[in-house]
C-alpha cells in the first residue's frame, strides 16, 4: 500500500544506524499474577525505526511503558545508553529525551494546540513560578523562544491554522499530529510511538508516515512505533520485533520477519 | 462593529503572547479598572462598598485561589475557608508580633503561612484523586479551624479566641474610611488577579493543566506531578490566604475562627463553579453572583410579602430559591458565567454578519 | 399584579442603591437582623418573635412610646457574620433617623460590627452574649452587654451551686466538670472558672465537645470517669439536647447538671424528651405564659391576630420571653432618651444610646411592666455597661420549667476586675483613650 | 481496662450510626456516580416530615398519638415523601446533568441541599421536635451489674435495627430484579444500557432506596438528639467513613463506620486531654487520610491500574 514511498530515502536511514542506545535484557511484567510480559530482550540502535507488531493484547503498548518508566518489570534489565537504569519515573525518563504518543489519544483536552505543544517543551524551560506571575524579563523571554521552537513544529506538521483552537474541537487525525507535535517539541533522541496511525483514512496516513520518516531523518530521531497496519511497518521500519501473548516471537529485518514460520503461525495466522 | 479584530495583526510573538490579544479587550479590562477605582468610590454608597464591593473583590481573589487548585489543576478542595483562617490570623500575628510590620508585608507573609500549610495538606493529593481527596481536605478544614480555637497563641491569647484587625498604615496613609479600604482592596486584588493571569497562560499554568487533563501523558512529557500539584496547592493556599488576611483587614475587622466555616468553603466552591472552572474573570462574576443572590433574594421577599407572609417561611423560600438557582444554572449553563461571556463574545466578533 | 410586584422589587433594589428610606418622621426606626433558617432558625424564630410581639403590642396598646410608633425591617443573617455585616449596613440607613439599635443575637455578628457601630454612631446592645469586656462602658461606650454577661454567669452559677451545698465556703475540694462547645463562645467560661476555682478551692474538669456536638459519647464517658460533683453544661444548638440524652445514657444525674442560659431553655430539653428531667439552667428571664406583659401581648397582638410566631405555643418559652426582654430594654431606652431629647419624636442613635446608659429599669417599673419577676431589676451607668449581673435558675420537670432559685449575683469582686483588664488591655491595643465617667451627663 | 471496653463498646455503637448514614452515600454512588451531599438534609427532611405527620394524624383522625398505628402512618407517609423526593430528584436534577462531570453534580447535589432543607423547614416550622421510639437510652442493667460496664439500651436497639436494614438491602440486591439491574447498572453503565435495563428507572429507584435508608437513619438520629437542623450535620459523620470503606463498598461502609466510631472514641478520651480535646471533628478525617496514604485503594477497594 505504502509502496509508493521513496526507497532511497529508507536506504538512506539505514546507512545511518548506529550504535545499540536501549538495550532490553530478560523483562518480564505481570500486573497481579497476571502476566503481561514474559522474558523479552530486543535492543534499539540509535537513528533507526524500530517496530513492535502483534495481535491485540500481545503486550505492545505494555513493552512501551516499560521503556518510559510507567511499569516497572519485575525481573529483565534495561540498558539505556549504556547505563543500566533501575526503578525510574516516567519524568526522569523524559528528561532523559524519550518522548512519546498513546494509542488513545492523550492529549489536555481542555488546552490550545499551541499550548498542548508547548507543555512539550516543560522540561527545558528554567524560569520558577515567580518569575511566571511577573511574565516579565526573562521569564517572557524564555516564553518567547520557546514559542518559536513550537512554531517550527507546528510548521513541520502544517498544522499553522489551528493553532490556538482547543484540541477537543479537532478531528481525529489532526489529534494524533498534535499529539506528535508535543513529543516532537520535547526534540527527543527516542520517540515512542503507540499505534500512531490507528483510525486514520489513506491520506492521513501517507501524511503520518512522511512525518515519521522525516523526524527520523531531518532530526535523527531514534523512533520505536507500534503499527497494526503491516505495509507501512514493512514498508518504514529498520527492524521488527514481533510479540504474542507477551512472549518475543520474532525479531528481524522486514523481509526476516515477514518469513519466519512462527510469526505467520501466530501473527498473520490469527489475522485470517 | 465596535468589536473586531480585523485589521490587528500580530507581528511578533510577543505581541500574541500578551494577556488581552486583542485591542478591544485590553481597552475594556482597562476600562473596567479605571471605573471601578475612579467612578465607583464616588459613586457608591457606603452599603455597597462595605457590604457589597469589598467582599465581592475579597471572595473574587478566595476564589481565583480555589480555582487555580480546582479550575486549573484539576484538584477539588472543600478547605479553601481554612486557608482563608491560616492567612488572616498569621498576618494578624505578624503585625502583632513584629514591630512595625508593613502592612503588605504581613499580607504577603499570612499568604505564605497559607502556602505552607497548602502544601502540607497538599500532600495526600499525590496518593490520592477525586472526592477521596475532597473529602480529605475537609481534614484541613476542621483541623486547622480547631487548632486556631484550641491554642490561644494565635489569637494573642484572647479570652474568646478572636482577633481584631490592626490598623491599616501604608506609608503613614492611614486606610480606615469605607472608600480607603475598597481601594486598597481593590488593588491588592487586582494585582493578584493579574499575576494569577500571568501564572496560568505560561508554563506553570500549562503544567498544572496537563495534570489536570491527562496526569499520565503529563508526567511521560516530563512534568513532574508532584511538583505541578504541590505548587498548585501552595499558589491556591496562598491567595486564599492573602482573601483571608484581607477578610480580617479590610472587611470585617474582627474575626473569630469558626466564622471560616466549611459553609464558606462550599460558598467559595459555588463561586468557581457558577462563575466558570479555569477561568480568572470567572472567579470575578461567580463572586459577585453567589454574594448578591441572597441578598437580592432576601431585599425582593421582603419588597414583596412583607407582612403577608410570615417571616420563617420567607426566609425558606429565599433558601429553596438560593438552592434551586443554583441547580437551574448548573442545568442550563454547566461550564459556568464565564462561557456566557465568552459565548457573548464570540457572538459580538461575528456581529453584524453571523455567517 | 405582577407588574406591580416587580415594581416593588425594582424599587427595594434601588433602594439600596440610594439607601434611607422616606418614613414617617414620627417612627422610631429598628432593624432586625434576624436568623429563621439553619441551625440555629429556631432559637432565632423565638428569639426575634417575642422581641417583635412586644413591640408590636406597645404600638397597638400604647400608639407607640408616648405617639411615636415603632417600625422595624428584617434581615435574614443565616447566624452567617458575613451576611450579618450587610443586615448592619443594609438597615443602617433606613428609617426617619437610620436604624437606631443592632442587637444581632449572634456574637460572631458582635465582633464584626463592633468597630463599625462607633462610628456610625448607632448603640450595640448584646444581651447574654457578645463580648464580655464590653461591660466596661469607659472603653465601650456604643456596647452594651447588659443584665448579665458570661462571666458574671459563671460566677453566678458556682454561687448557686455552693447554695446547694449550703455556702461556696463548702465548694473546696469538689470537683466541677465543665462540659462546653469547643468555640470562642465556649471558651470565653475558662479564664473565669479557672479564677473562681483557685478563690473557692475547687477544681474544674474542662471537657470539650467539639461543634455541632451531636456525638458525646467519649465526653460523658469522661465524666463517668472523673465523676464531678457537679457538671455545669456550656452549650449551643443540638450539643444541649444531646448533652442530657448522653448524661441519661452514662446515668449521670441531670439534677447536677447545670445550663448555663443559651443551654435552657425548651429547644434544648425537649428534643432530650425524659433525659431532660431534673436538670437546672440559668437564665436573665424566666420561661411562663402568666406574666402581665405575656398576657398583654396574647390580648394585643394574638388577640388581633398579629402575632409574630408561627406556632403560638412557643409564647411565653424561654426564648420567647427572652425576646421580650429584648423588647422591653429597646423600648425603656427609647423611653429614657425621649425624656431628654424631646418626647414625641423620632430619635437618632446616637441619642439612643444615651437612653440605653441611663436606663434605670427598677423593681417599681419592672412592676409598672407587667414583668416582675420576669427579669431582673436593671441600671446601666457609663462605667457599667451590664447592669444586673444577676441570674435566675430554673429546673425543667419534664414539662415545663419552673424557677427554684431567687435572683443570683455573680461575684463582682472577681469579675469586674477581670472584666476592667481585659477592657483596657483592648484599650491599648487598638489605642482608645477610655472615657472618663466624671464628665458623662 | 474496663473504661477502655466502656469507651471501645460505645464507640463501635456509634459508629453503627455512622453507618447508617454512609450507607445512603454508598448507594447512590453505586448506581449513579454522583456523591450526594444532600444525604444529610435527607436525613433531617425525613426525619422532620415524620415527626410532623405524627403530630398532625392525631388532630385529623382522632387516634391515640403514642399509638403504633400513628407511628406506622407516619412512616408509610414519610416514606411516601422520600420517595417522592428521590423521583423529582432523578427527573429534575439528575437526569439533564447527566454525562456532567462529578463536580458539577456534586455541586447541585450541594444546590439540592438548601432547597431540601428550605422544603422541610418551610412546610414544617422551624421548631425543634422530640422524638421518641419507646426505648429509653440508658444503661443494660445486667451488663451494668456483672461488668460494671455502660452499654446503651438504645444504641444496641439501634445496632440491631441498622443490621437488618443492612440484611434487607442485601436480600434486596441479591434476589429482586431491581436489584439484580441495581447491582448491573453499578458494574458498567453502557453495559447496562445495552442488555435494556432502563438506568433512569434505577435511579430514580436508588434515590428512594437511598431516602428510605434517610428515613431510619432520621428516626434513631432525630430519637438521640432530637428532630432539628443539626440532623444535615450527620453527613459529616458519615463522610470519614466513606474515604475509609470506599465509595462504593457497602461492607466498606459498615466496616469503616465501626472503625471510625470506636477510634474516634478512643482517640477523645485517650489522646483529647494532651491537646486540649473536642478532637472528634477532625481526628477522623485525619485518621481515613492516613489510611489512604498507605492504602490508597481504600478498605476493600481494588488496587487501580492506569492503562494508556
Amino acid at each position: 500500500m505504502m509502496n509508493d514511498m521513496p526507497q532511497e530515502a529508507v536506504q538512506e536511514q539505514t546507512r545511518r544506524i548506529g550504535d545499540v542506545v536501549l538495550d532490553l535484557q530478560n523483562i518480564s511484567l505481570s500486573f497481579g499474577g497476571v502476566k503481561a510480559l514474559t522474558n523479552i530482550s530486543f535492543d534499539v540502535r540509535e537513528h533507526e525505526i524500530r517496530s513492535i507488531i502483534g495481535p491485540n493484547g500481545a503486550g505492545k503498548s505494555s513493552m512501551l511503558n516499560v521503556i518510559n518508566g510507567v511499569y516497572h518489570p519485575q525481573e529483565g534489565r534495561i540498558l539505556f545508553r549504556g547505563e543500566e537504569r533501575r526503578k525510574m519515573e516516567p519524568h526522569v525518563a523524559a528528561a532523559q529525551g524519550i518522548a512519546r504518543t498513546f494509542q488513545n489519544i492523550a492529549l489536555f483536552k481542555g488546552m490550545s494546540v499551541l499550548d498542548n505543544i508547548m507543555t512539550g517543551r516543560n522540561l527545558k524551560m528554567k524560569c520558577g513560578l515567580l518569575a511566571h506571575a511577573m511574565f516579565w524579563g526573562p521569564a517572557q523571554k524564555e516564553e518567547i523562544e520557546h514559542r518559536k521552537k513550537v512554531e517550527e513544529v507546528i510548521d513541520f506538521l502544517e498544522i499553522q491554522s489551528i493553532r490556538k483552537t482547543p484540541v477537543g474541537r479537532l478531528p481525529y487525525g489532526l489529534q494524533k499530529r498534535v499529539e506528535l507535535g508535543r513529543a516532537l517539541a520535547a526534540e527527543p533522541s527516542l520517540l515512542l510511538l503507540d499505534e500512531p496511525m490507528a483510525g486514520m483514512n489513506v491520506e492521513e496516513k501517507q501524511d503520518m508516515c512522511r512525518f515519521i520518516l522525516d523526524v527520523n531523518d531531518q532530526f535523527g530521531t531514534t523512533i520505536v512505533l507500534i503499527e497494526h497496519d503491516m505495509g507501512v511497518v514493512m514498508d518504514i521500519s529498520d527492524r521488527v520485533v514481533v510479540l504474542d501473548y507477551g512472549k518475543k516471537i520474532g525479531d528481524g529485518a522486514p523481509d526476516e520477519v515477514k518469513n519466519n514460520p512462527e510469526v505467520i503461525a501466530a501473527y498473520l495466522g490469527t489475522s485470517h | 462593529m465596535l468589536y473586531r479584530e480585523a485589521g490587528q495583526f500580530k507581528a511578533s510573538y510577543i505581541e500574541d503572547q500578551q494577556i488581552f490579544p486583542i485591542r478591544q479587550d485590553k481597552i475594556g479590562f482597562i476600562a473596567i479598572l479605571a471605573f471601578f477605582s475612579l467612578v465607583v468610590p464616588m459613586i457608591a454608597s457606603e452599603y455597597w462598598l462595605q457590604a457589597i464591593l469589598i467582599p465581592v473583590l475579597i471572595f473574587s481573589l478566595a476564589a481565583i485561589g480555589l480555582n487555580i487548585l480546582t479550575g486549573y489543576a484539576g484538584q477539588l478542595s472543600l478547605g479553601s475557608a481554612a486557608f482563608m483562617a491560616v492567612g488572616a490570623f498569621g498576618a494578624y500575628n505578624f503585625m502583632l508580633r513584629i514591630d512595625g510590620m508593613p502592612f503588605i508585608a504581613a499580607l504577603i507573609l499570612g499568604g505564605l503561612c497559607a502556602a505552607l500549610v497548602g502544601i502540607a495538606f497538599g500532600l495526600p493529593s499525590l496518593r490520592i484523586k477525586g472526592f477521596y481527596l475532597a473529602v480529605a481536605t475537609l481534614a484541613a478544614q476542621f483541623f486547622i479551624v480547631w487548632a486556631l480555637v484550641k491554642f490561644p497563641w494565635f489569637s494573642n491569647n484572647s479570652t474568646s479566641g478572636v482577633i481584631s484587625a490592626q490598623k491599616v498604615e501604608i506609608l503613614g496613609f492611614a486606610f480606615d474610611t469605607p472608600v480607603s479600604k475598597y481601594l486598597l482592596t481593590l488593588a491588592v486584588v487586582a494585582v493578584f488577579a493579574l499575576l494569577a493571569k500571568n501564572l496560568v497562560r505560561t508554563t506553570t499554568g500549562r503544567s498544572w493543566m496537563a495534570v489536570r487533563d491527562m496526569d499520565v501523558a503529563a508526567e511521560v512529557i516530563g512534568i513532574r506531578p508532584m511538583r505541578a500539584k504541590l505548587s498548585a496547592f501552595a499558589v491556591s493556599s496562598f491567595y486564599c490566604g492573602v482573601a483571608g488576611a484581607l477578610y480580617a483587614y479590610t472587611y470585617l475587622g474582627t474575626v473569630e475562627p469558626e466564622g471560616f466555616s466549611l459553609d464558606l468553603s462550599f460558598r467559595i466552591l459555588f463561586m468557581i463553579i457558577i462563575g466558570g472552572v479555569a477561568s480568572i474573570m470567572g472567579s470575578f462574576l461567580g463572586a459577585a453572583f453567589i454574594v448578591l443572590l441572597p441578598i437580592f433574594l432576601n431585599v425582593a421577599m421582603h419588597a414583596l410579602f412583607a407582612g403577608t407572609m410570615p417571616a420563617g417561611l420567607a426566609s425558606n423560600l429565599e433558601l429553596i430559591i438560593f438552592g434551586g438557582l443554583i441547580i437551574f444554572f448548573l442545568i442550563v449553563e454547566p461550564h459556568g458565567l464565564a462561557r456566557l461571556w465568552q459565548i457573548g463574545k464570540e457572538k459580538l466578533r461575528l456581529w453584524p454578519f453571523p455567517h | 399584579m405582577k407588574l406591580k410586584k416587580t415594581a416593588l422589587v425594582a424599587a427595594a433594589v434601588a433602594g439600596l442603591l440610594t439607601s434611607g428610606y422616606a418614613a414617617a418622621a414620627s417612627e422610631q426606626f429598628i432593624g432586625l437582623p434576624s436568623y429563621r433558617v439553619g441551625p440555629f432558625g429556631s432559637n432565632g424564630a423565638s428569639l426575634y418573635g417575642g422581641w417583635i410581639d412586644y413591640m408590636a403590642m406597645i404600638n397597638e396598646r400604647d400608639g407607640g412610646i408616648n405617639g411615636v410608633k415603632l417600625s422595624w425591617e428584617e434581615c435574614e443573617t443565616e447566624y452567617n457574620n458575613a451576611r450579618g455585616v450587610e443586615c448592619y449596613e443594609r438597615l443602617k440607613g433606613k428609617g426617619a433617623t437610620g436604624n437606631t439599635v443592632f442587637q444581632p443575637l449572634s456574637t460572631g455578628i458582635t465582633y464584626s460590627v463592633l468597630e463599625k457601630v462607633a462610628q456610625d454612631k448607632i448603640p450595640m446592645v448584646t444581651i447574654g452574649y457578645g463580648r464580655t469586656d464590653a461591660a466596661d462602658g469607659r472603653v465601650f461606650p456604643w456596647v452594651f452587654p447588659m443584665i448579665s454577661t458570661y462571666w458574671t454567669q459563671a460566677s453566678a452559677i458556682i454561687n448557686y451551686i455552693g447554695s446547694k451545698e449550703g455556702g461556696v465556703d463548702k465548694l473546696k475540694g469538689k470537683k466541677i466538670g465543665l462540659l462546653y462547645h469547643d468555640s470562642a463562645y465556649g471558651k470565653e467560661s475558662h479564664a473565669i472558672l479557672d479564677k473562681l476555682a483557685s478563690k473557692h478551692g475547687f477544681t474544674v474538669e474542662k471537657i470539650a465537645v467539639a461543634s455541632p456536638g451531636n456525638e458525646q459519647q467519649a465526653q460523658w464517658l469522661q465524666i463517668r470517669q472523673a465523676k464531678p460533683d457537679y457538671v455545669i453544661l456550656w452549650g449551643w444548638g443540638v450539643m444541649n439536647a444531646t448533652a442530657l440524652r448522653t448524661a441519661q445514657k452514662t446515668g449521670y444525674p441531670r439534677e447536677k447538671v447545670i445550663g448555663v442560659w443559651w443551654s435552657g431553655s425548651e429547644e434544648d430539653t425537649v428534643p432530650a424528651g425524659d433525659a431532660a428531667k431534673g436538670y437546672t439552667a440559668a437564665g436573665f428571664n424566666v420561661a411562663g405564659a402568666n406574666y402581665p406583659v405575656v398576657q398583654d401581648i396574647q390580648k394585643h397582638v394574638y388577640g388581633k391576630s398579629k402575632g409574630n410566631m408561627e406556632d403560638k405555643g412557643r409564647v411565653g418559652s424561654v426564648l420567647y420571653n427572652r425576646g421580650v426582654v429584648h423588647g422591653i430594654i429597646t423600648v425603656e431606652a427609647i423611653r429614657k432618651a425621649q425624656e431628654k431629647y424631646g418626647k414625641g419624636k423620632a430619635l437618632t442613635g446616637e441619642q439612643v444610646r444615651w437612653g440605653f446608659e441611663n436606663l434605670d429599669i427598677d423593681d417599681k417599673r419592672l412592676a409598672a411592666l407587667g414583668a416582675a419577676g420576669f427579669m431582673p431589676d436593671l441600671k446601666i451607668t457609663c462605667a457599667d455597661h451590664e447592669g444586673a449581673g444577676k441570674v435566675k435558675f430554673q429546673q425543667w420537670d419534664g414539662a415545663k420549667w419552673t424557677v427554684v432559685s431567687d435572683w443570683i449575683s455573680g461575684d463582682q469582686t472577681v469579675v469586674r476586675p477581670m472584666i476592667e483588664e481585659s477592657a483596657a488591655a483592648y484599650a491599648k491595643e487598638k489605642g482608645i483613650t477610655p472615657r472618663d465617667c466624671s464628665k458623662e451627663m | 481496662m474496663q473504661f477502655f471496653f466502656e469507651v471501645l463498646i460505645g464507640g463501635l455503637l456509634s459508629g453503627v450510626l455512622y453507618v447508617l448514614v454512609a450507607l445512603g452515600f454508598v448507594l447512590i454512588y453505586k448506581a449513579s456516580g454522583v456523591f450526594n451531599f444532600a444525604q444529610g438534609a435527607m436525613v433531617f427532611f425525613a426525619a422532620l416530615t415524620f415527626v410532623g405527620f405524627r403530630e398532625l394524624l392525631p388532630g385529623l383522625t382522632g387516634l391515640d398519638p403514642e399509638g403504633a398505628l400513628v407511628f406506622w402512618m407516619a412512616f408509610v407517609l414519610a416514606l411516601g415523601a422520600m420517595i417522592v423526593l428521590g423521583i423529582l430528584t432523578e427527573k429534575i436534577v439528575l437526569r439533564p446533568l447527566v454525562n456532567q462531570p462529578h463536580i458539577t453534580l456534586f455541586m447541585a447535589t450541594i444546590g439540592l441541599t438548601f432547597l431540601v432543607e428550605g422544603i422541610a423547614q418551610g412546610i414544617w416550622g422551624a421548631n425543634v421536635r422530640g422524638l421518641s421510639l419507646g426505648i429509653a437510652d440508658e444503661p443494660v442493667e445486667w451488663i451494668m451489674d456483672s461488668a460494671n460496664m455502660l452499654v446503651s439500651k438504645f444504641d444496641l436497639f439501634a445496632a440491631a435495627l441498622a443490621g437488618v436494614l443492612v440484611a434487607s438491602l442485601a436480600l434486596f440486591f441479591q434476589y429482586t430484579k431491581v436489584g439484580r439491574a441495581l447491582r448491573a447498572v453499578a458494574d458498567d453503565h453502557q453495559a447496562a444500557l445495552s442488555i435494556g435495563i432502563p438506568l433512569q428507572q434505577i435511579w430514580a429507584i436508588v434515590w428512594a432506596v437511598a431516602g428510605f435508608v434517610a428515613l431510619v437513619a432520621g428516626l434513631i438520629w432525630g430519637a438521640r438528639s432530637g428532630v432539628q437542623f443539626a440532623l444535615t450535620f450527620t453527613a459529616l459523620k458519615a463522610l470519614p467513613v466513606l474515604i475509609l470503606g470506599g465509595f462504593t463498598s457497602v461492607p466498606g461502609a459498615i466496616v469503616g463506620g465501626l472503625i471510625i466510631g470506636a477510634s474516634e472514641k478512643l482517640a477523645e478520651v485517650y489522646i483529647g486531654p494532651f491537646v486540649g480535646g473536642g478532637i472528634e471533628g477532625w481526628f477522623p478525617y485525619m485518621l481515613a487520610l492516613a489510611f489512604l496514604l498507605v492504602r490508597p485503594e481504600g478498605l476493600f477497594g481494588e488496587r487501580h491500574i492506569d492503562r494508556v
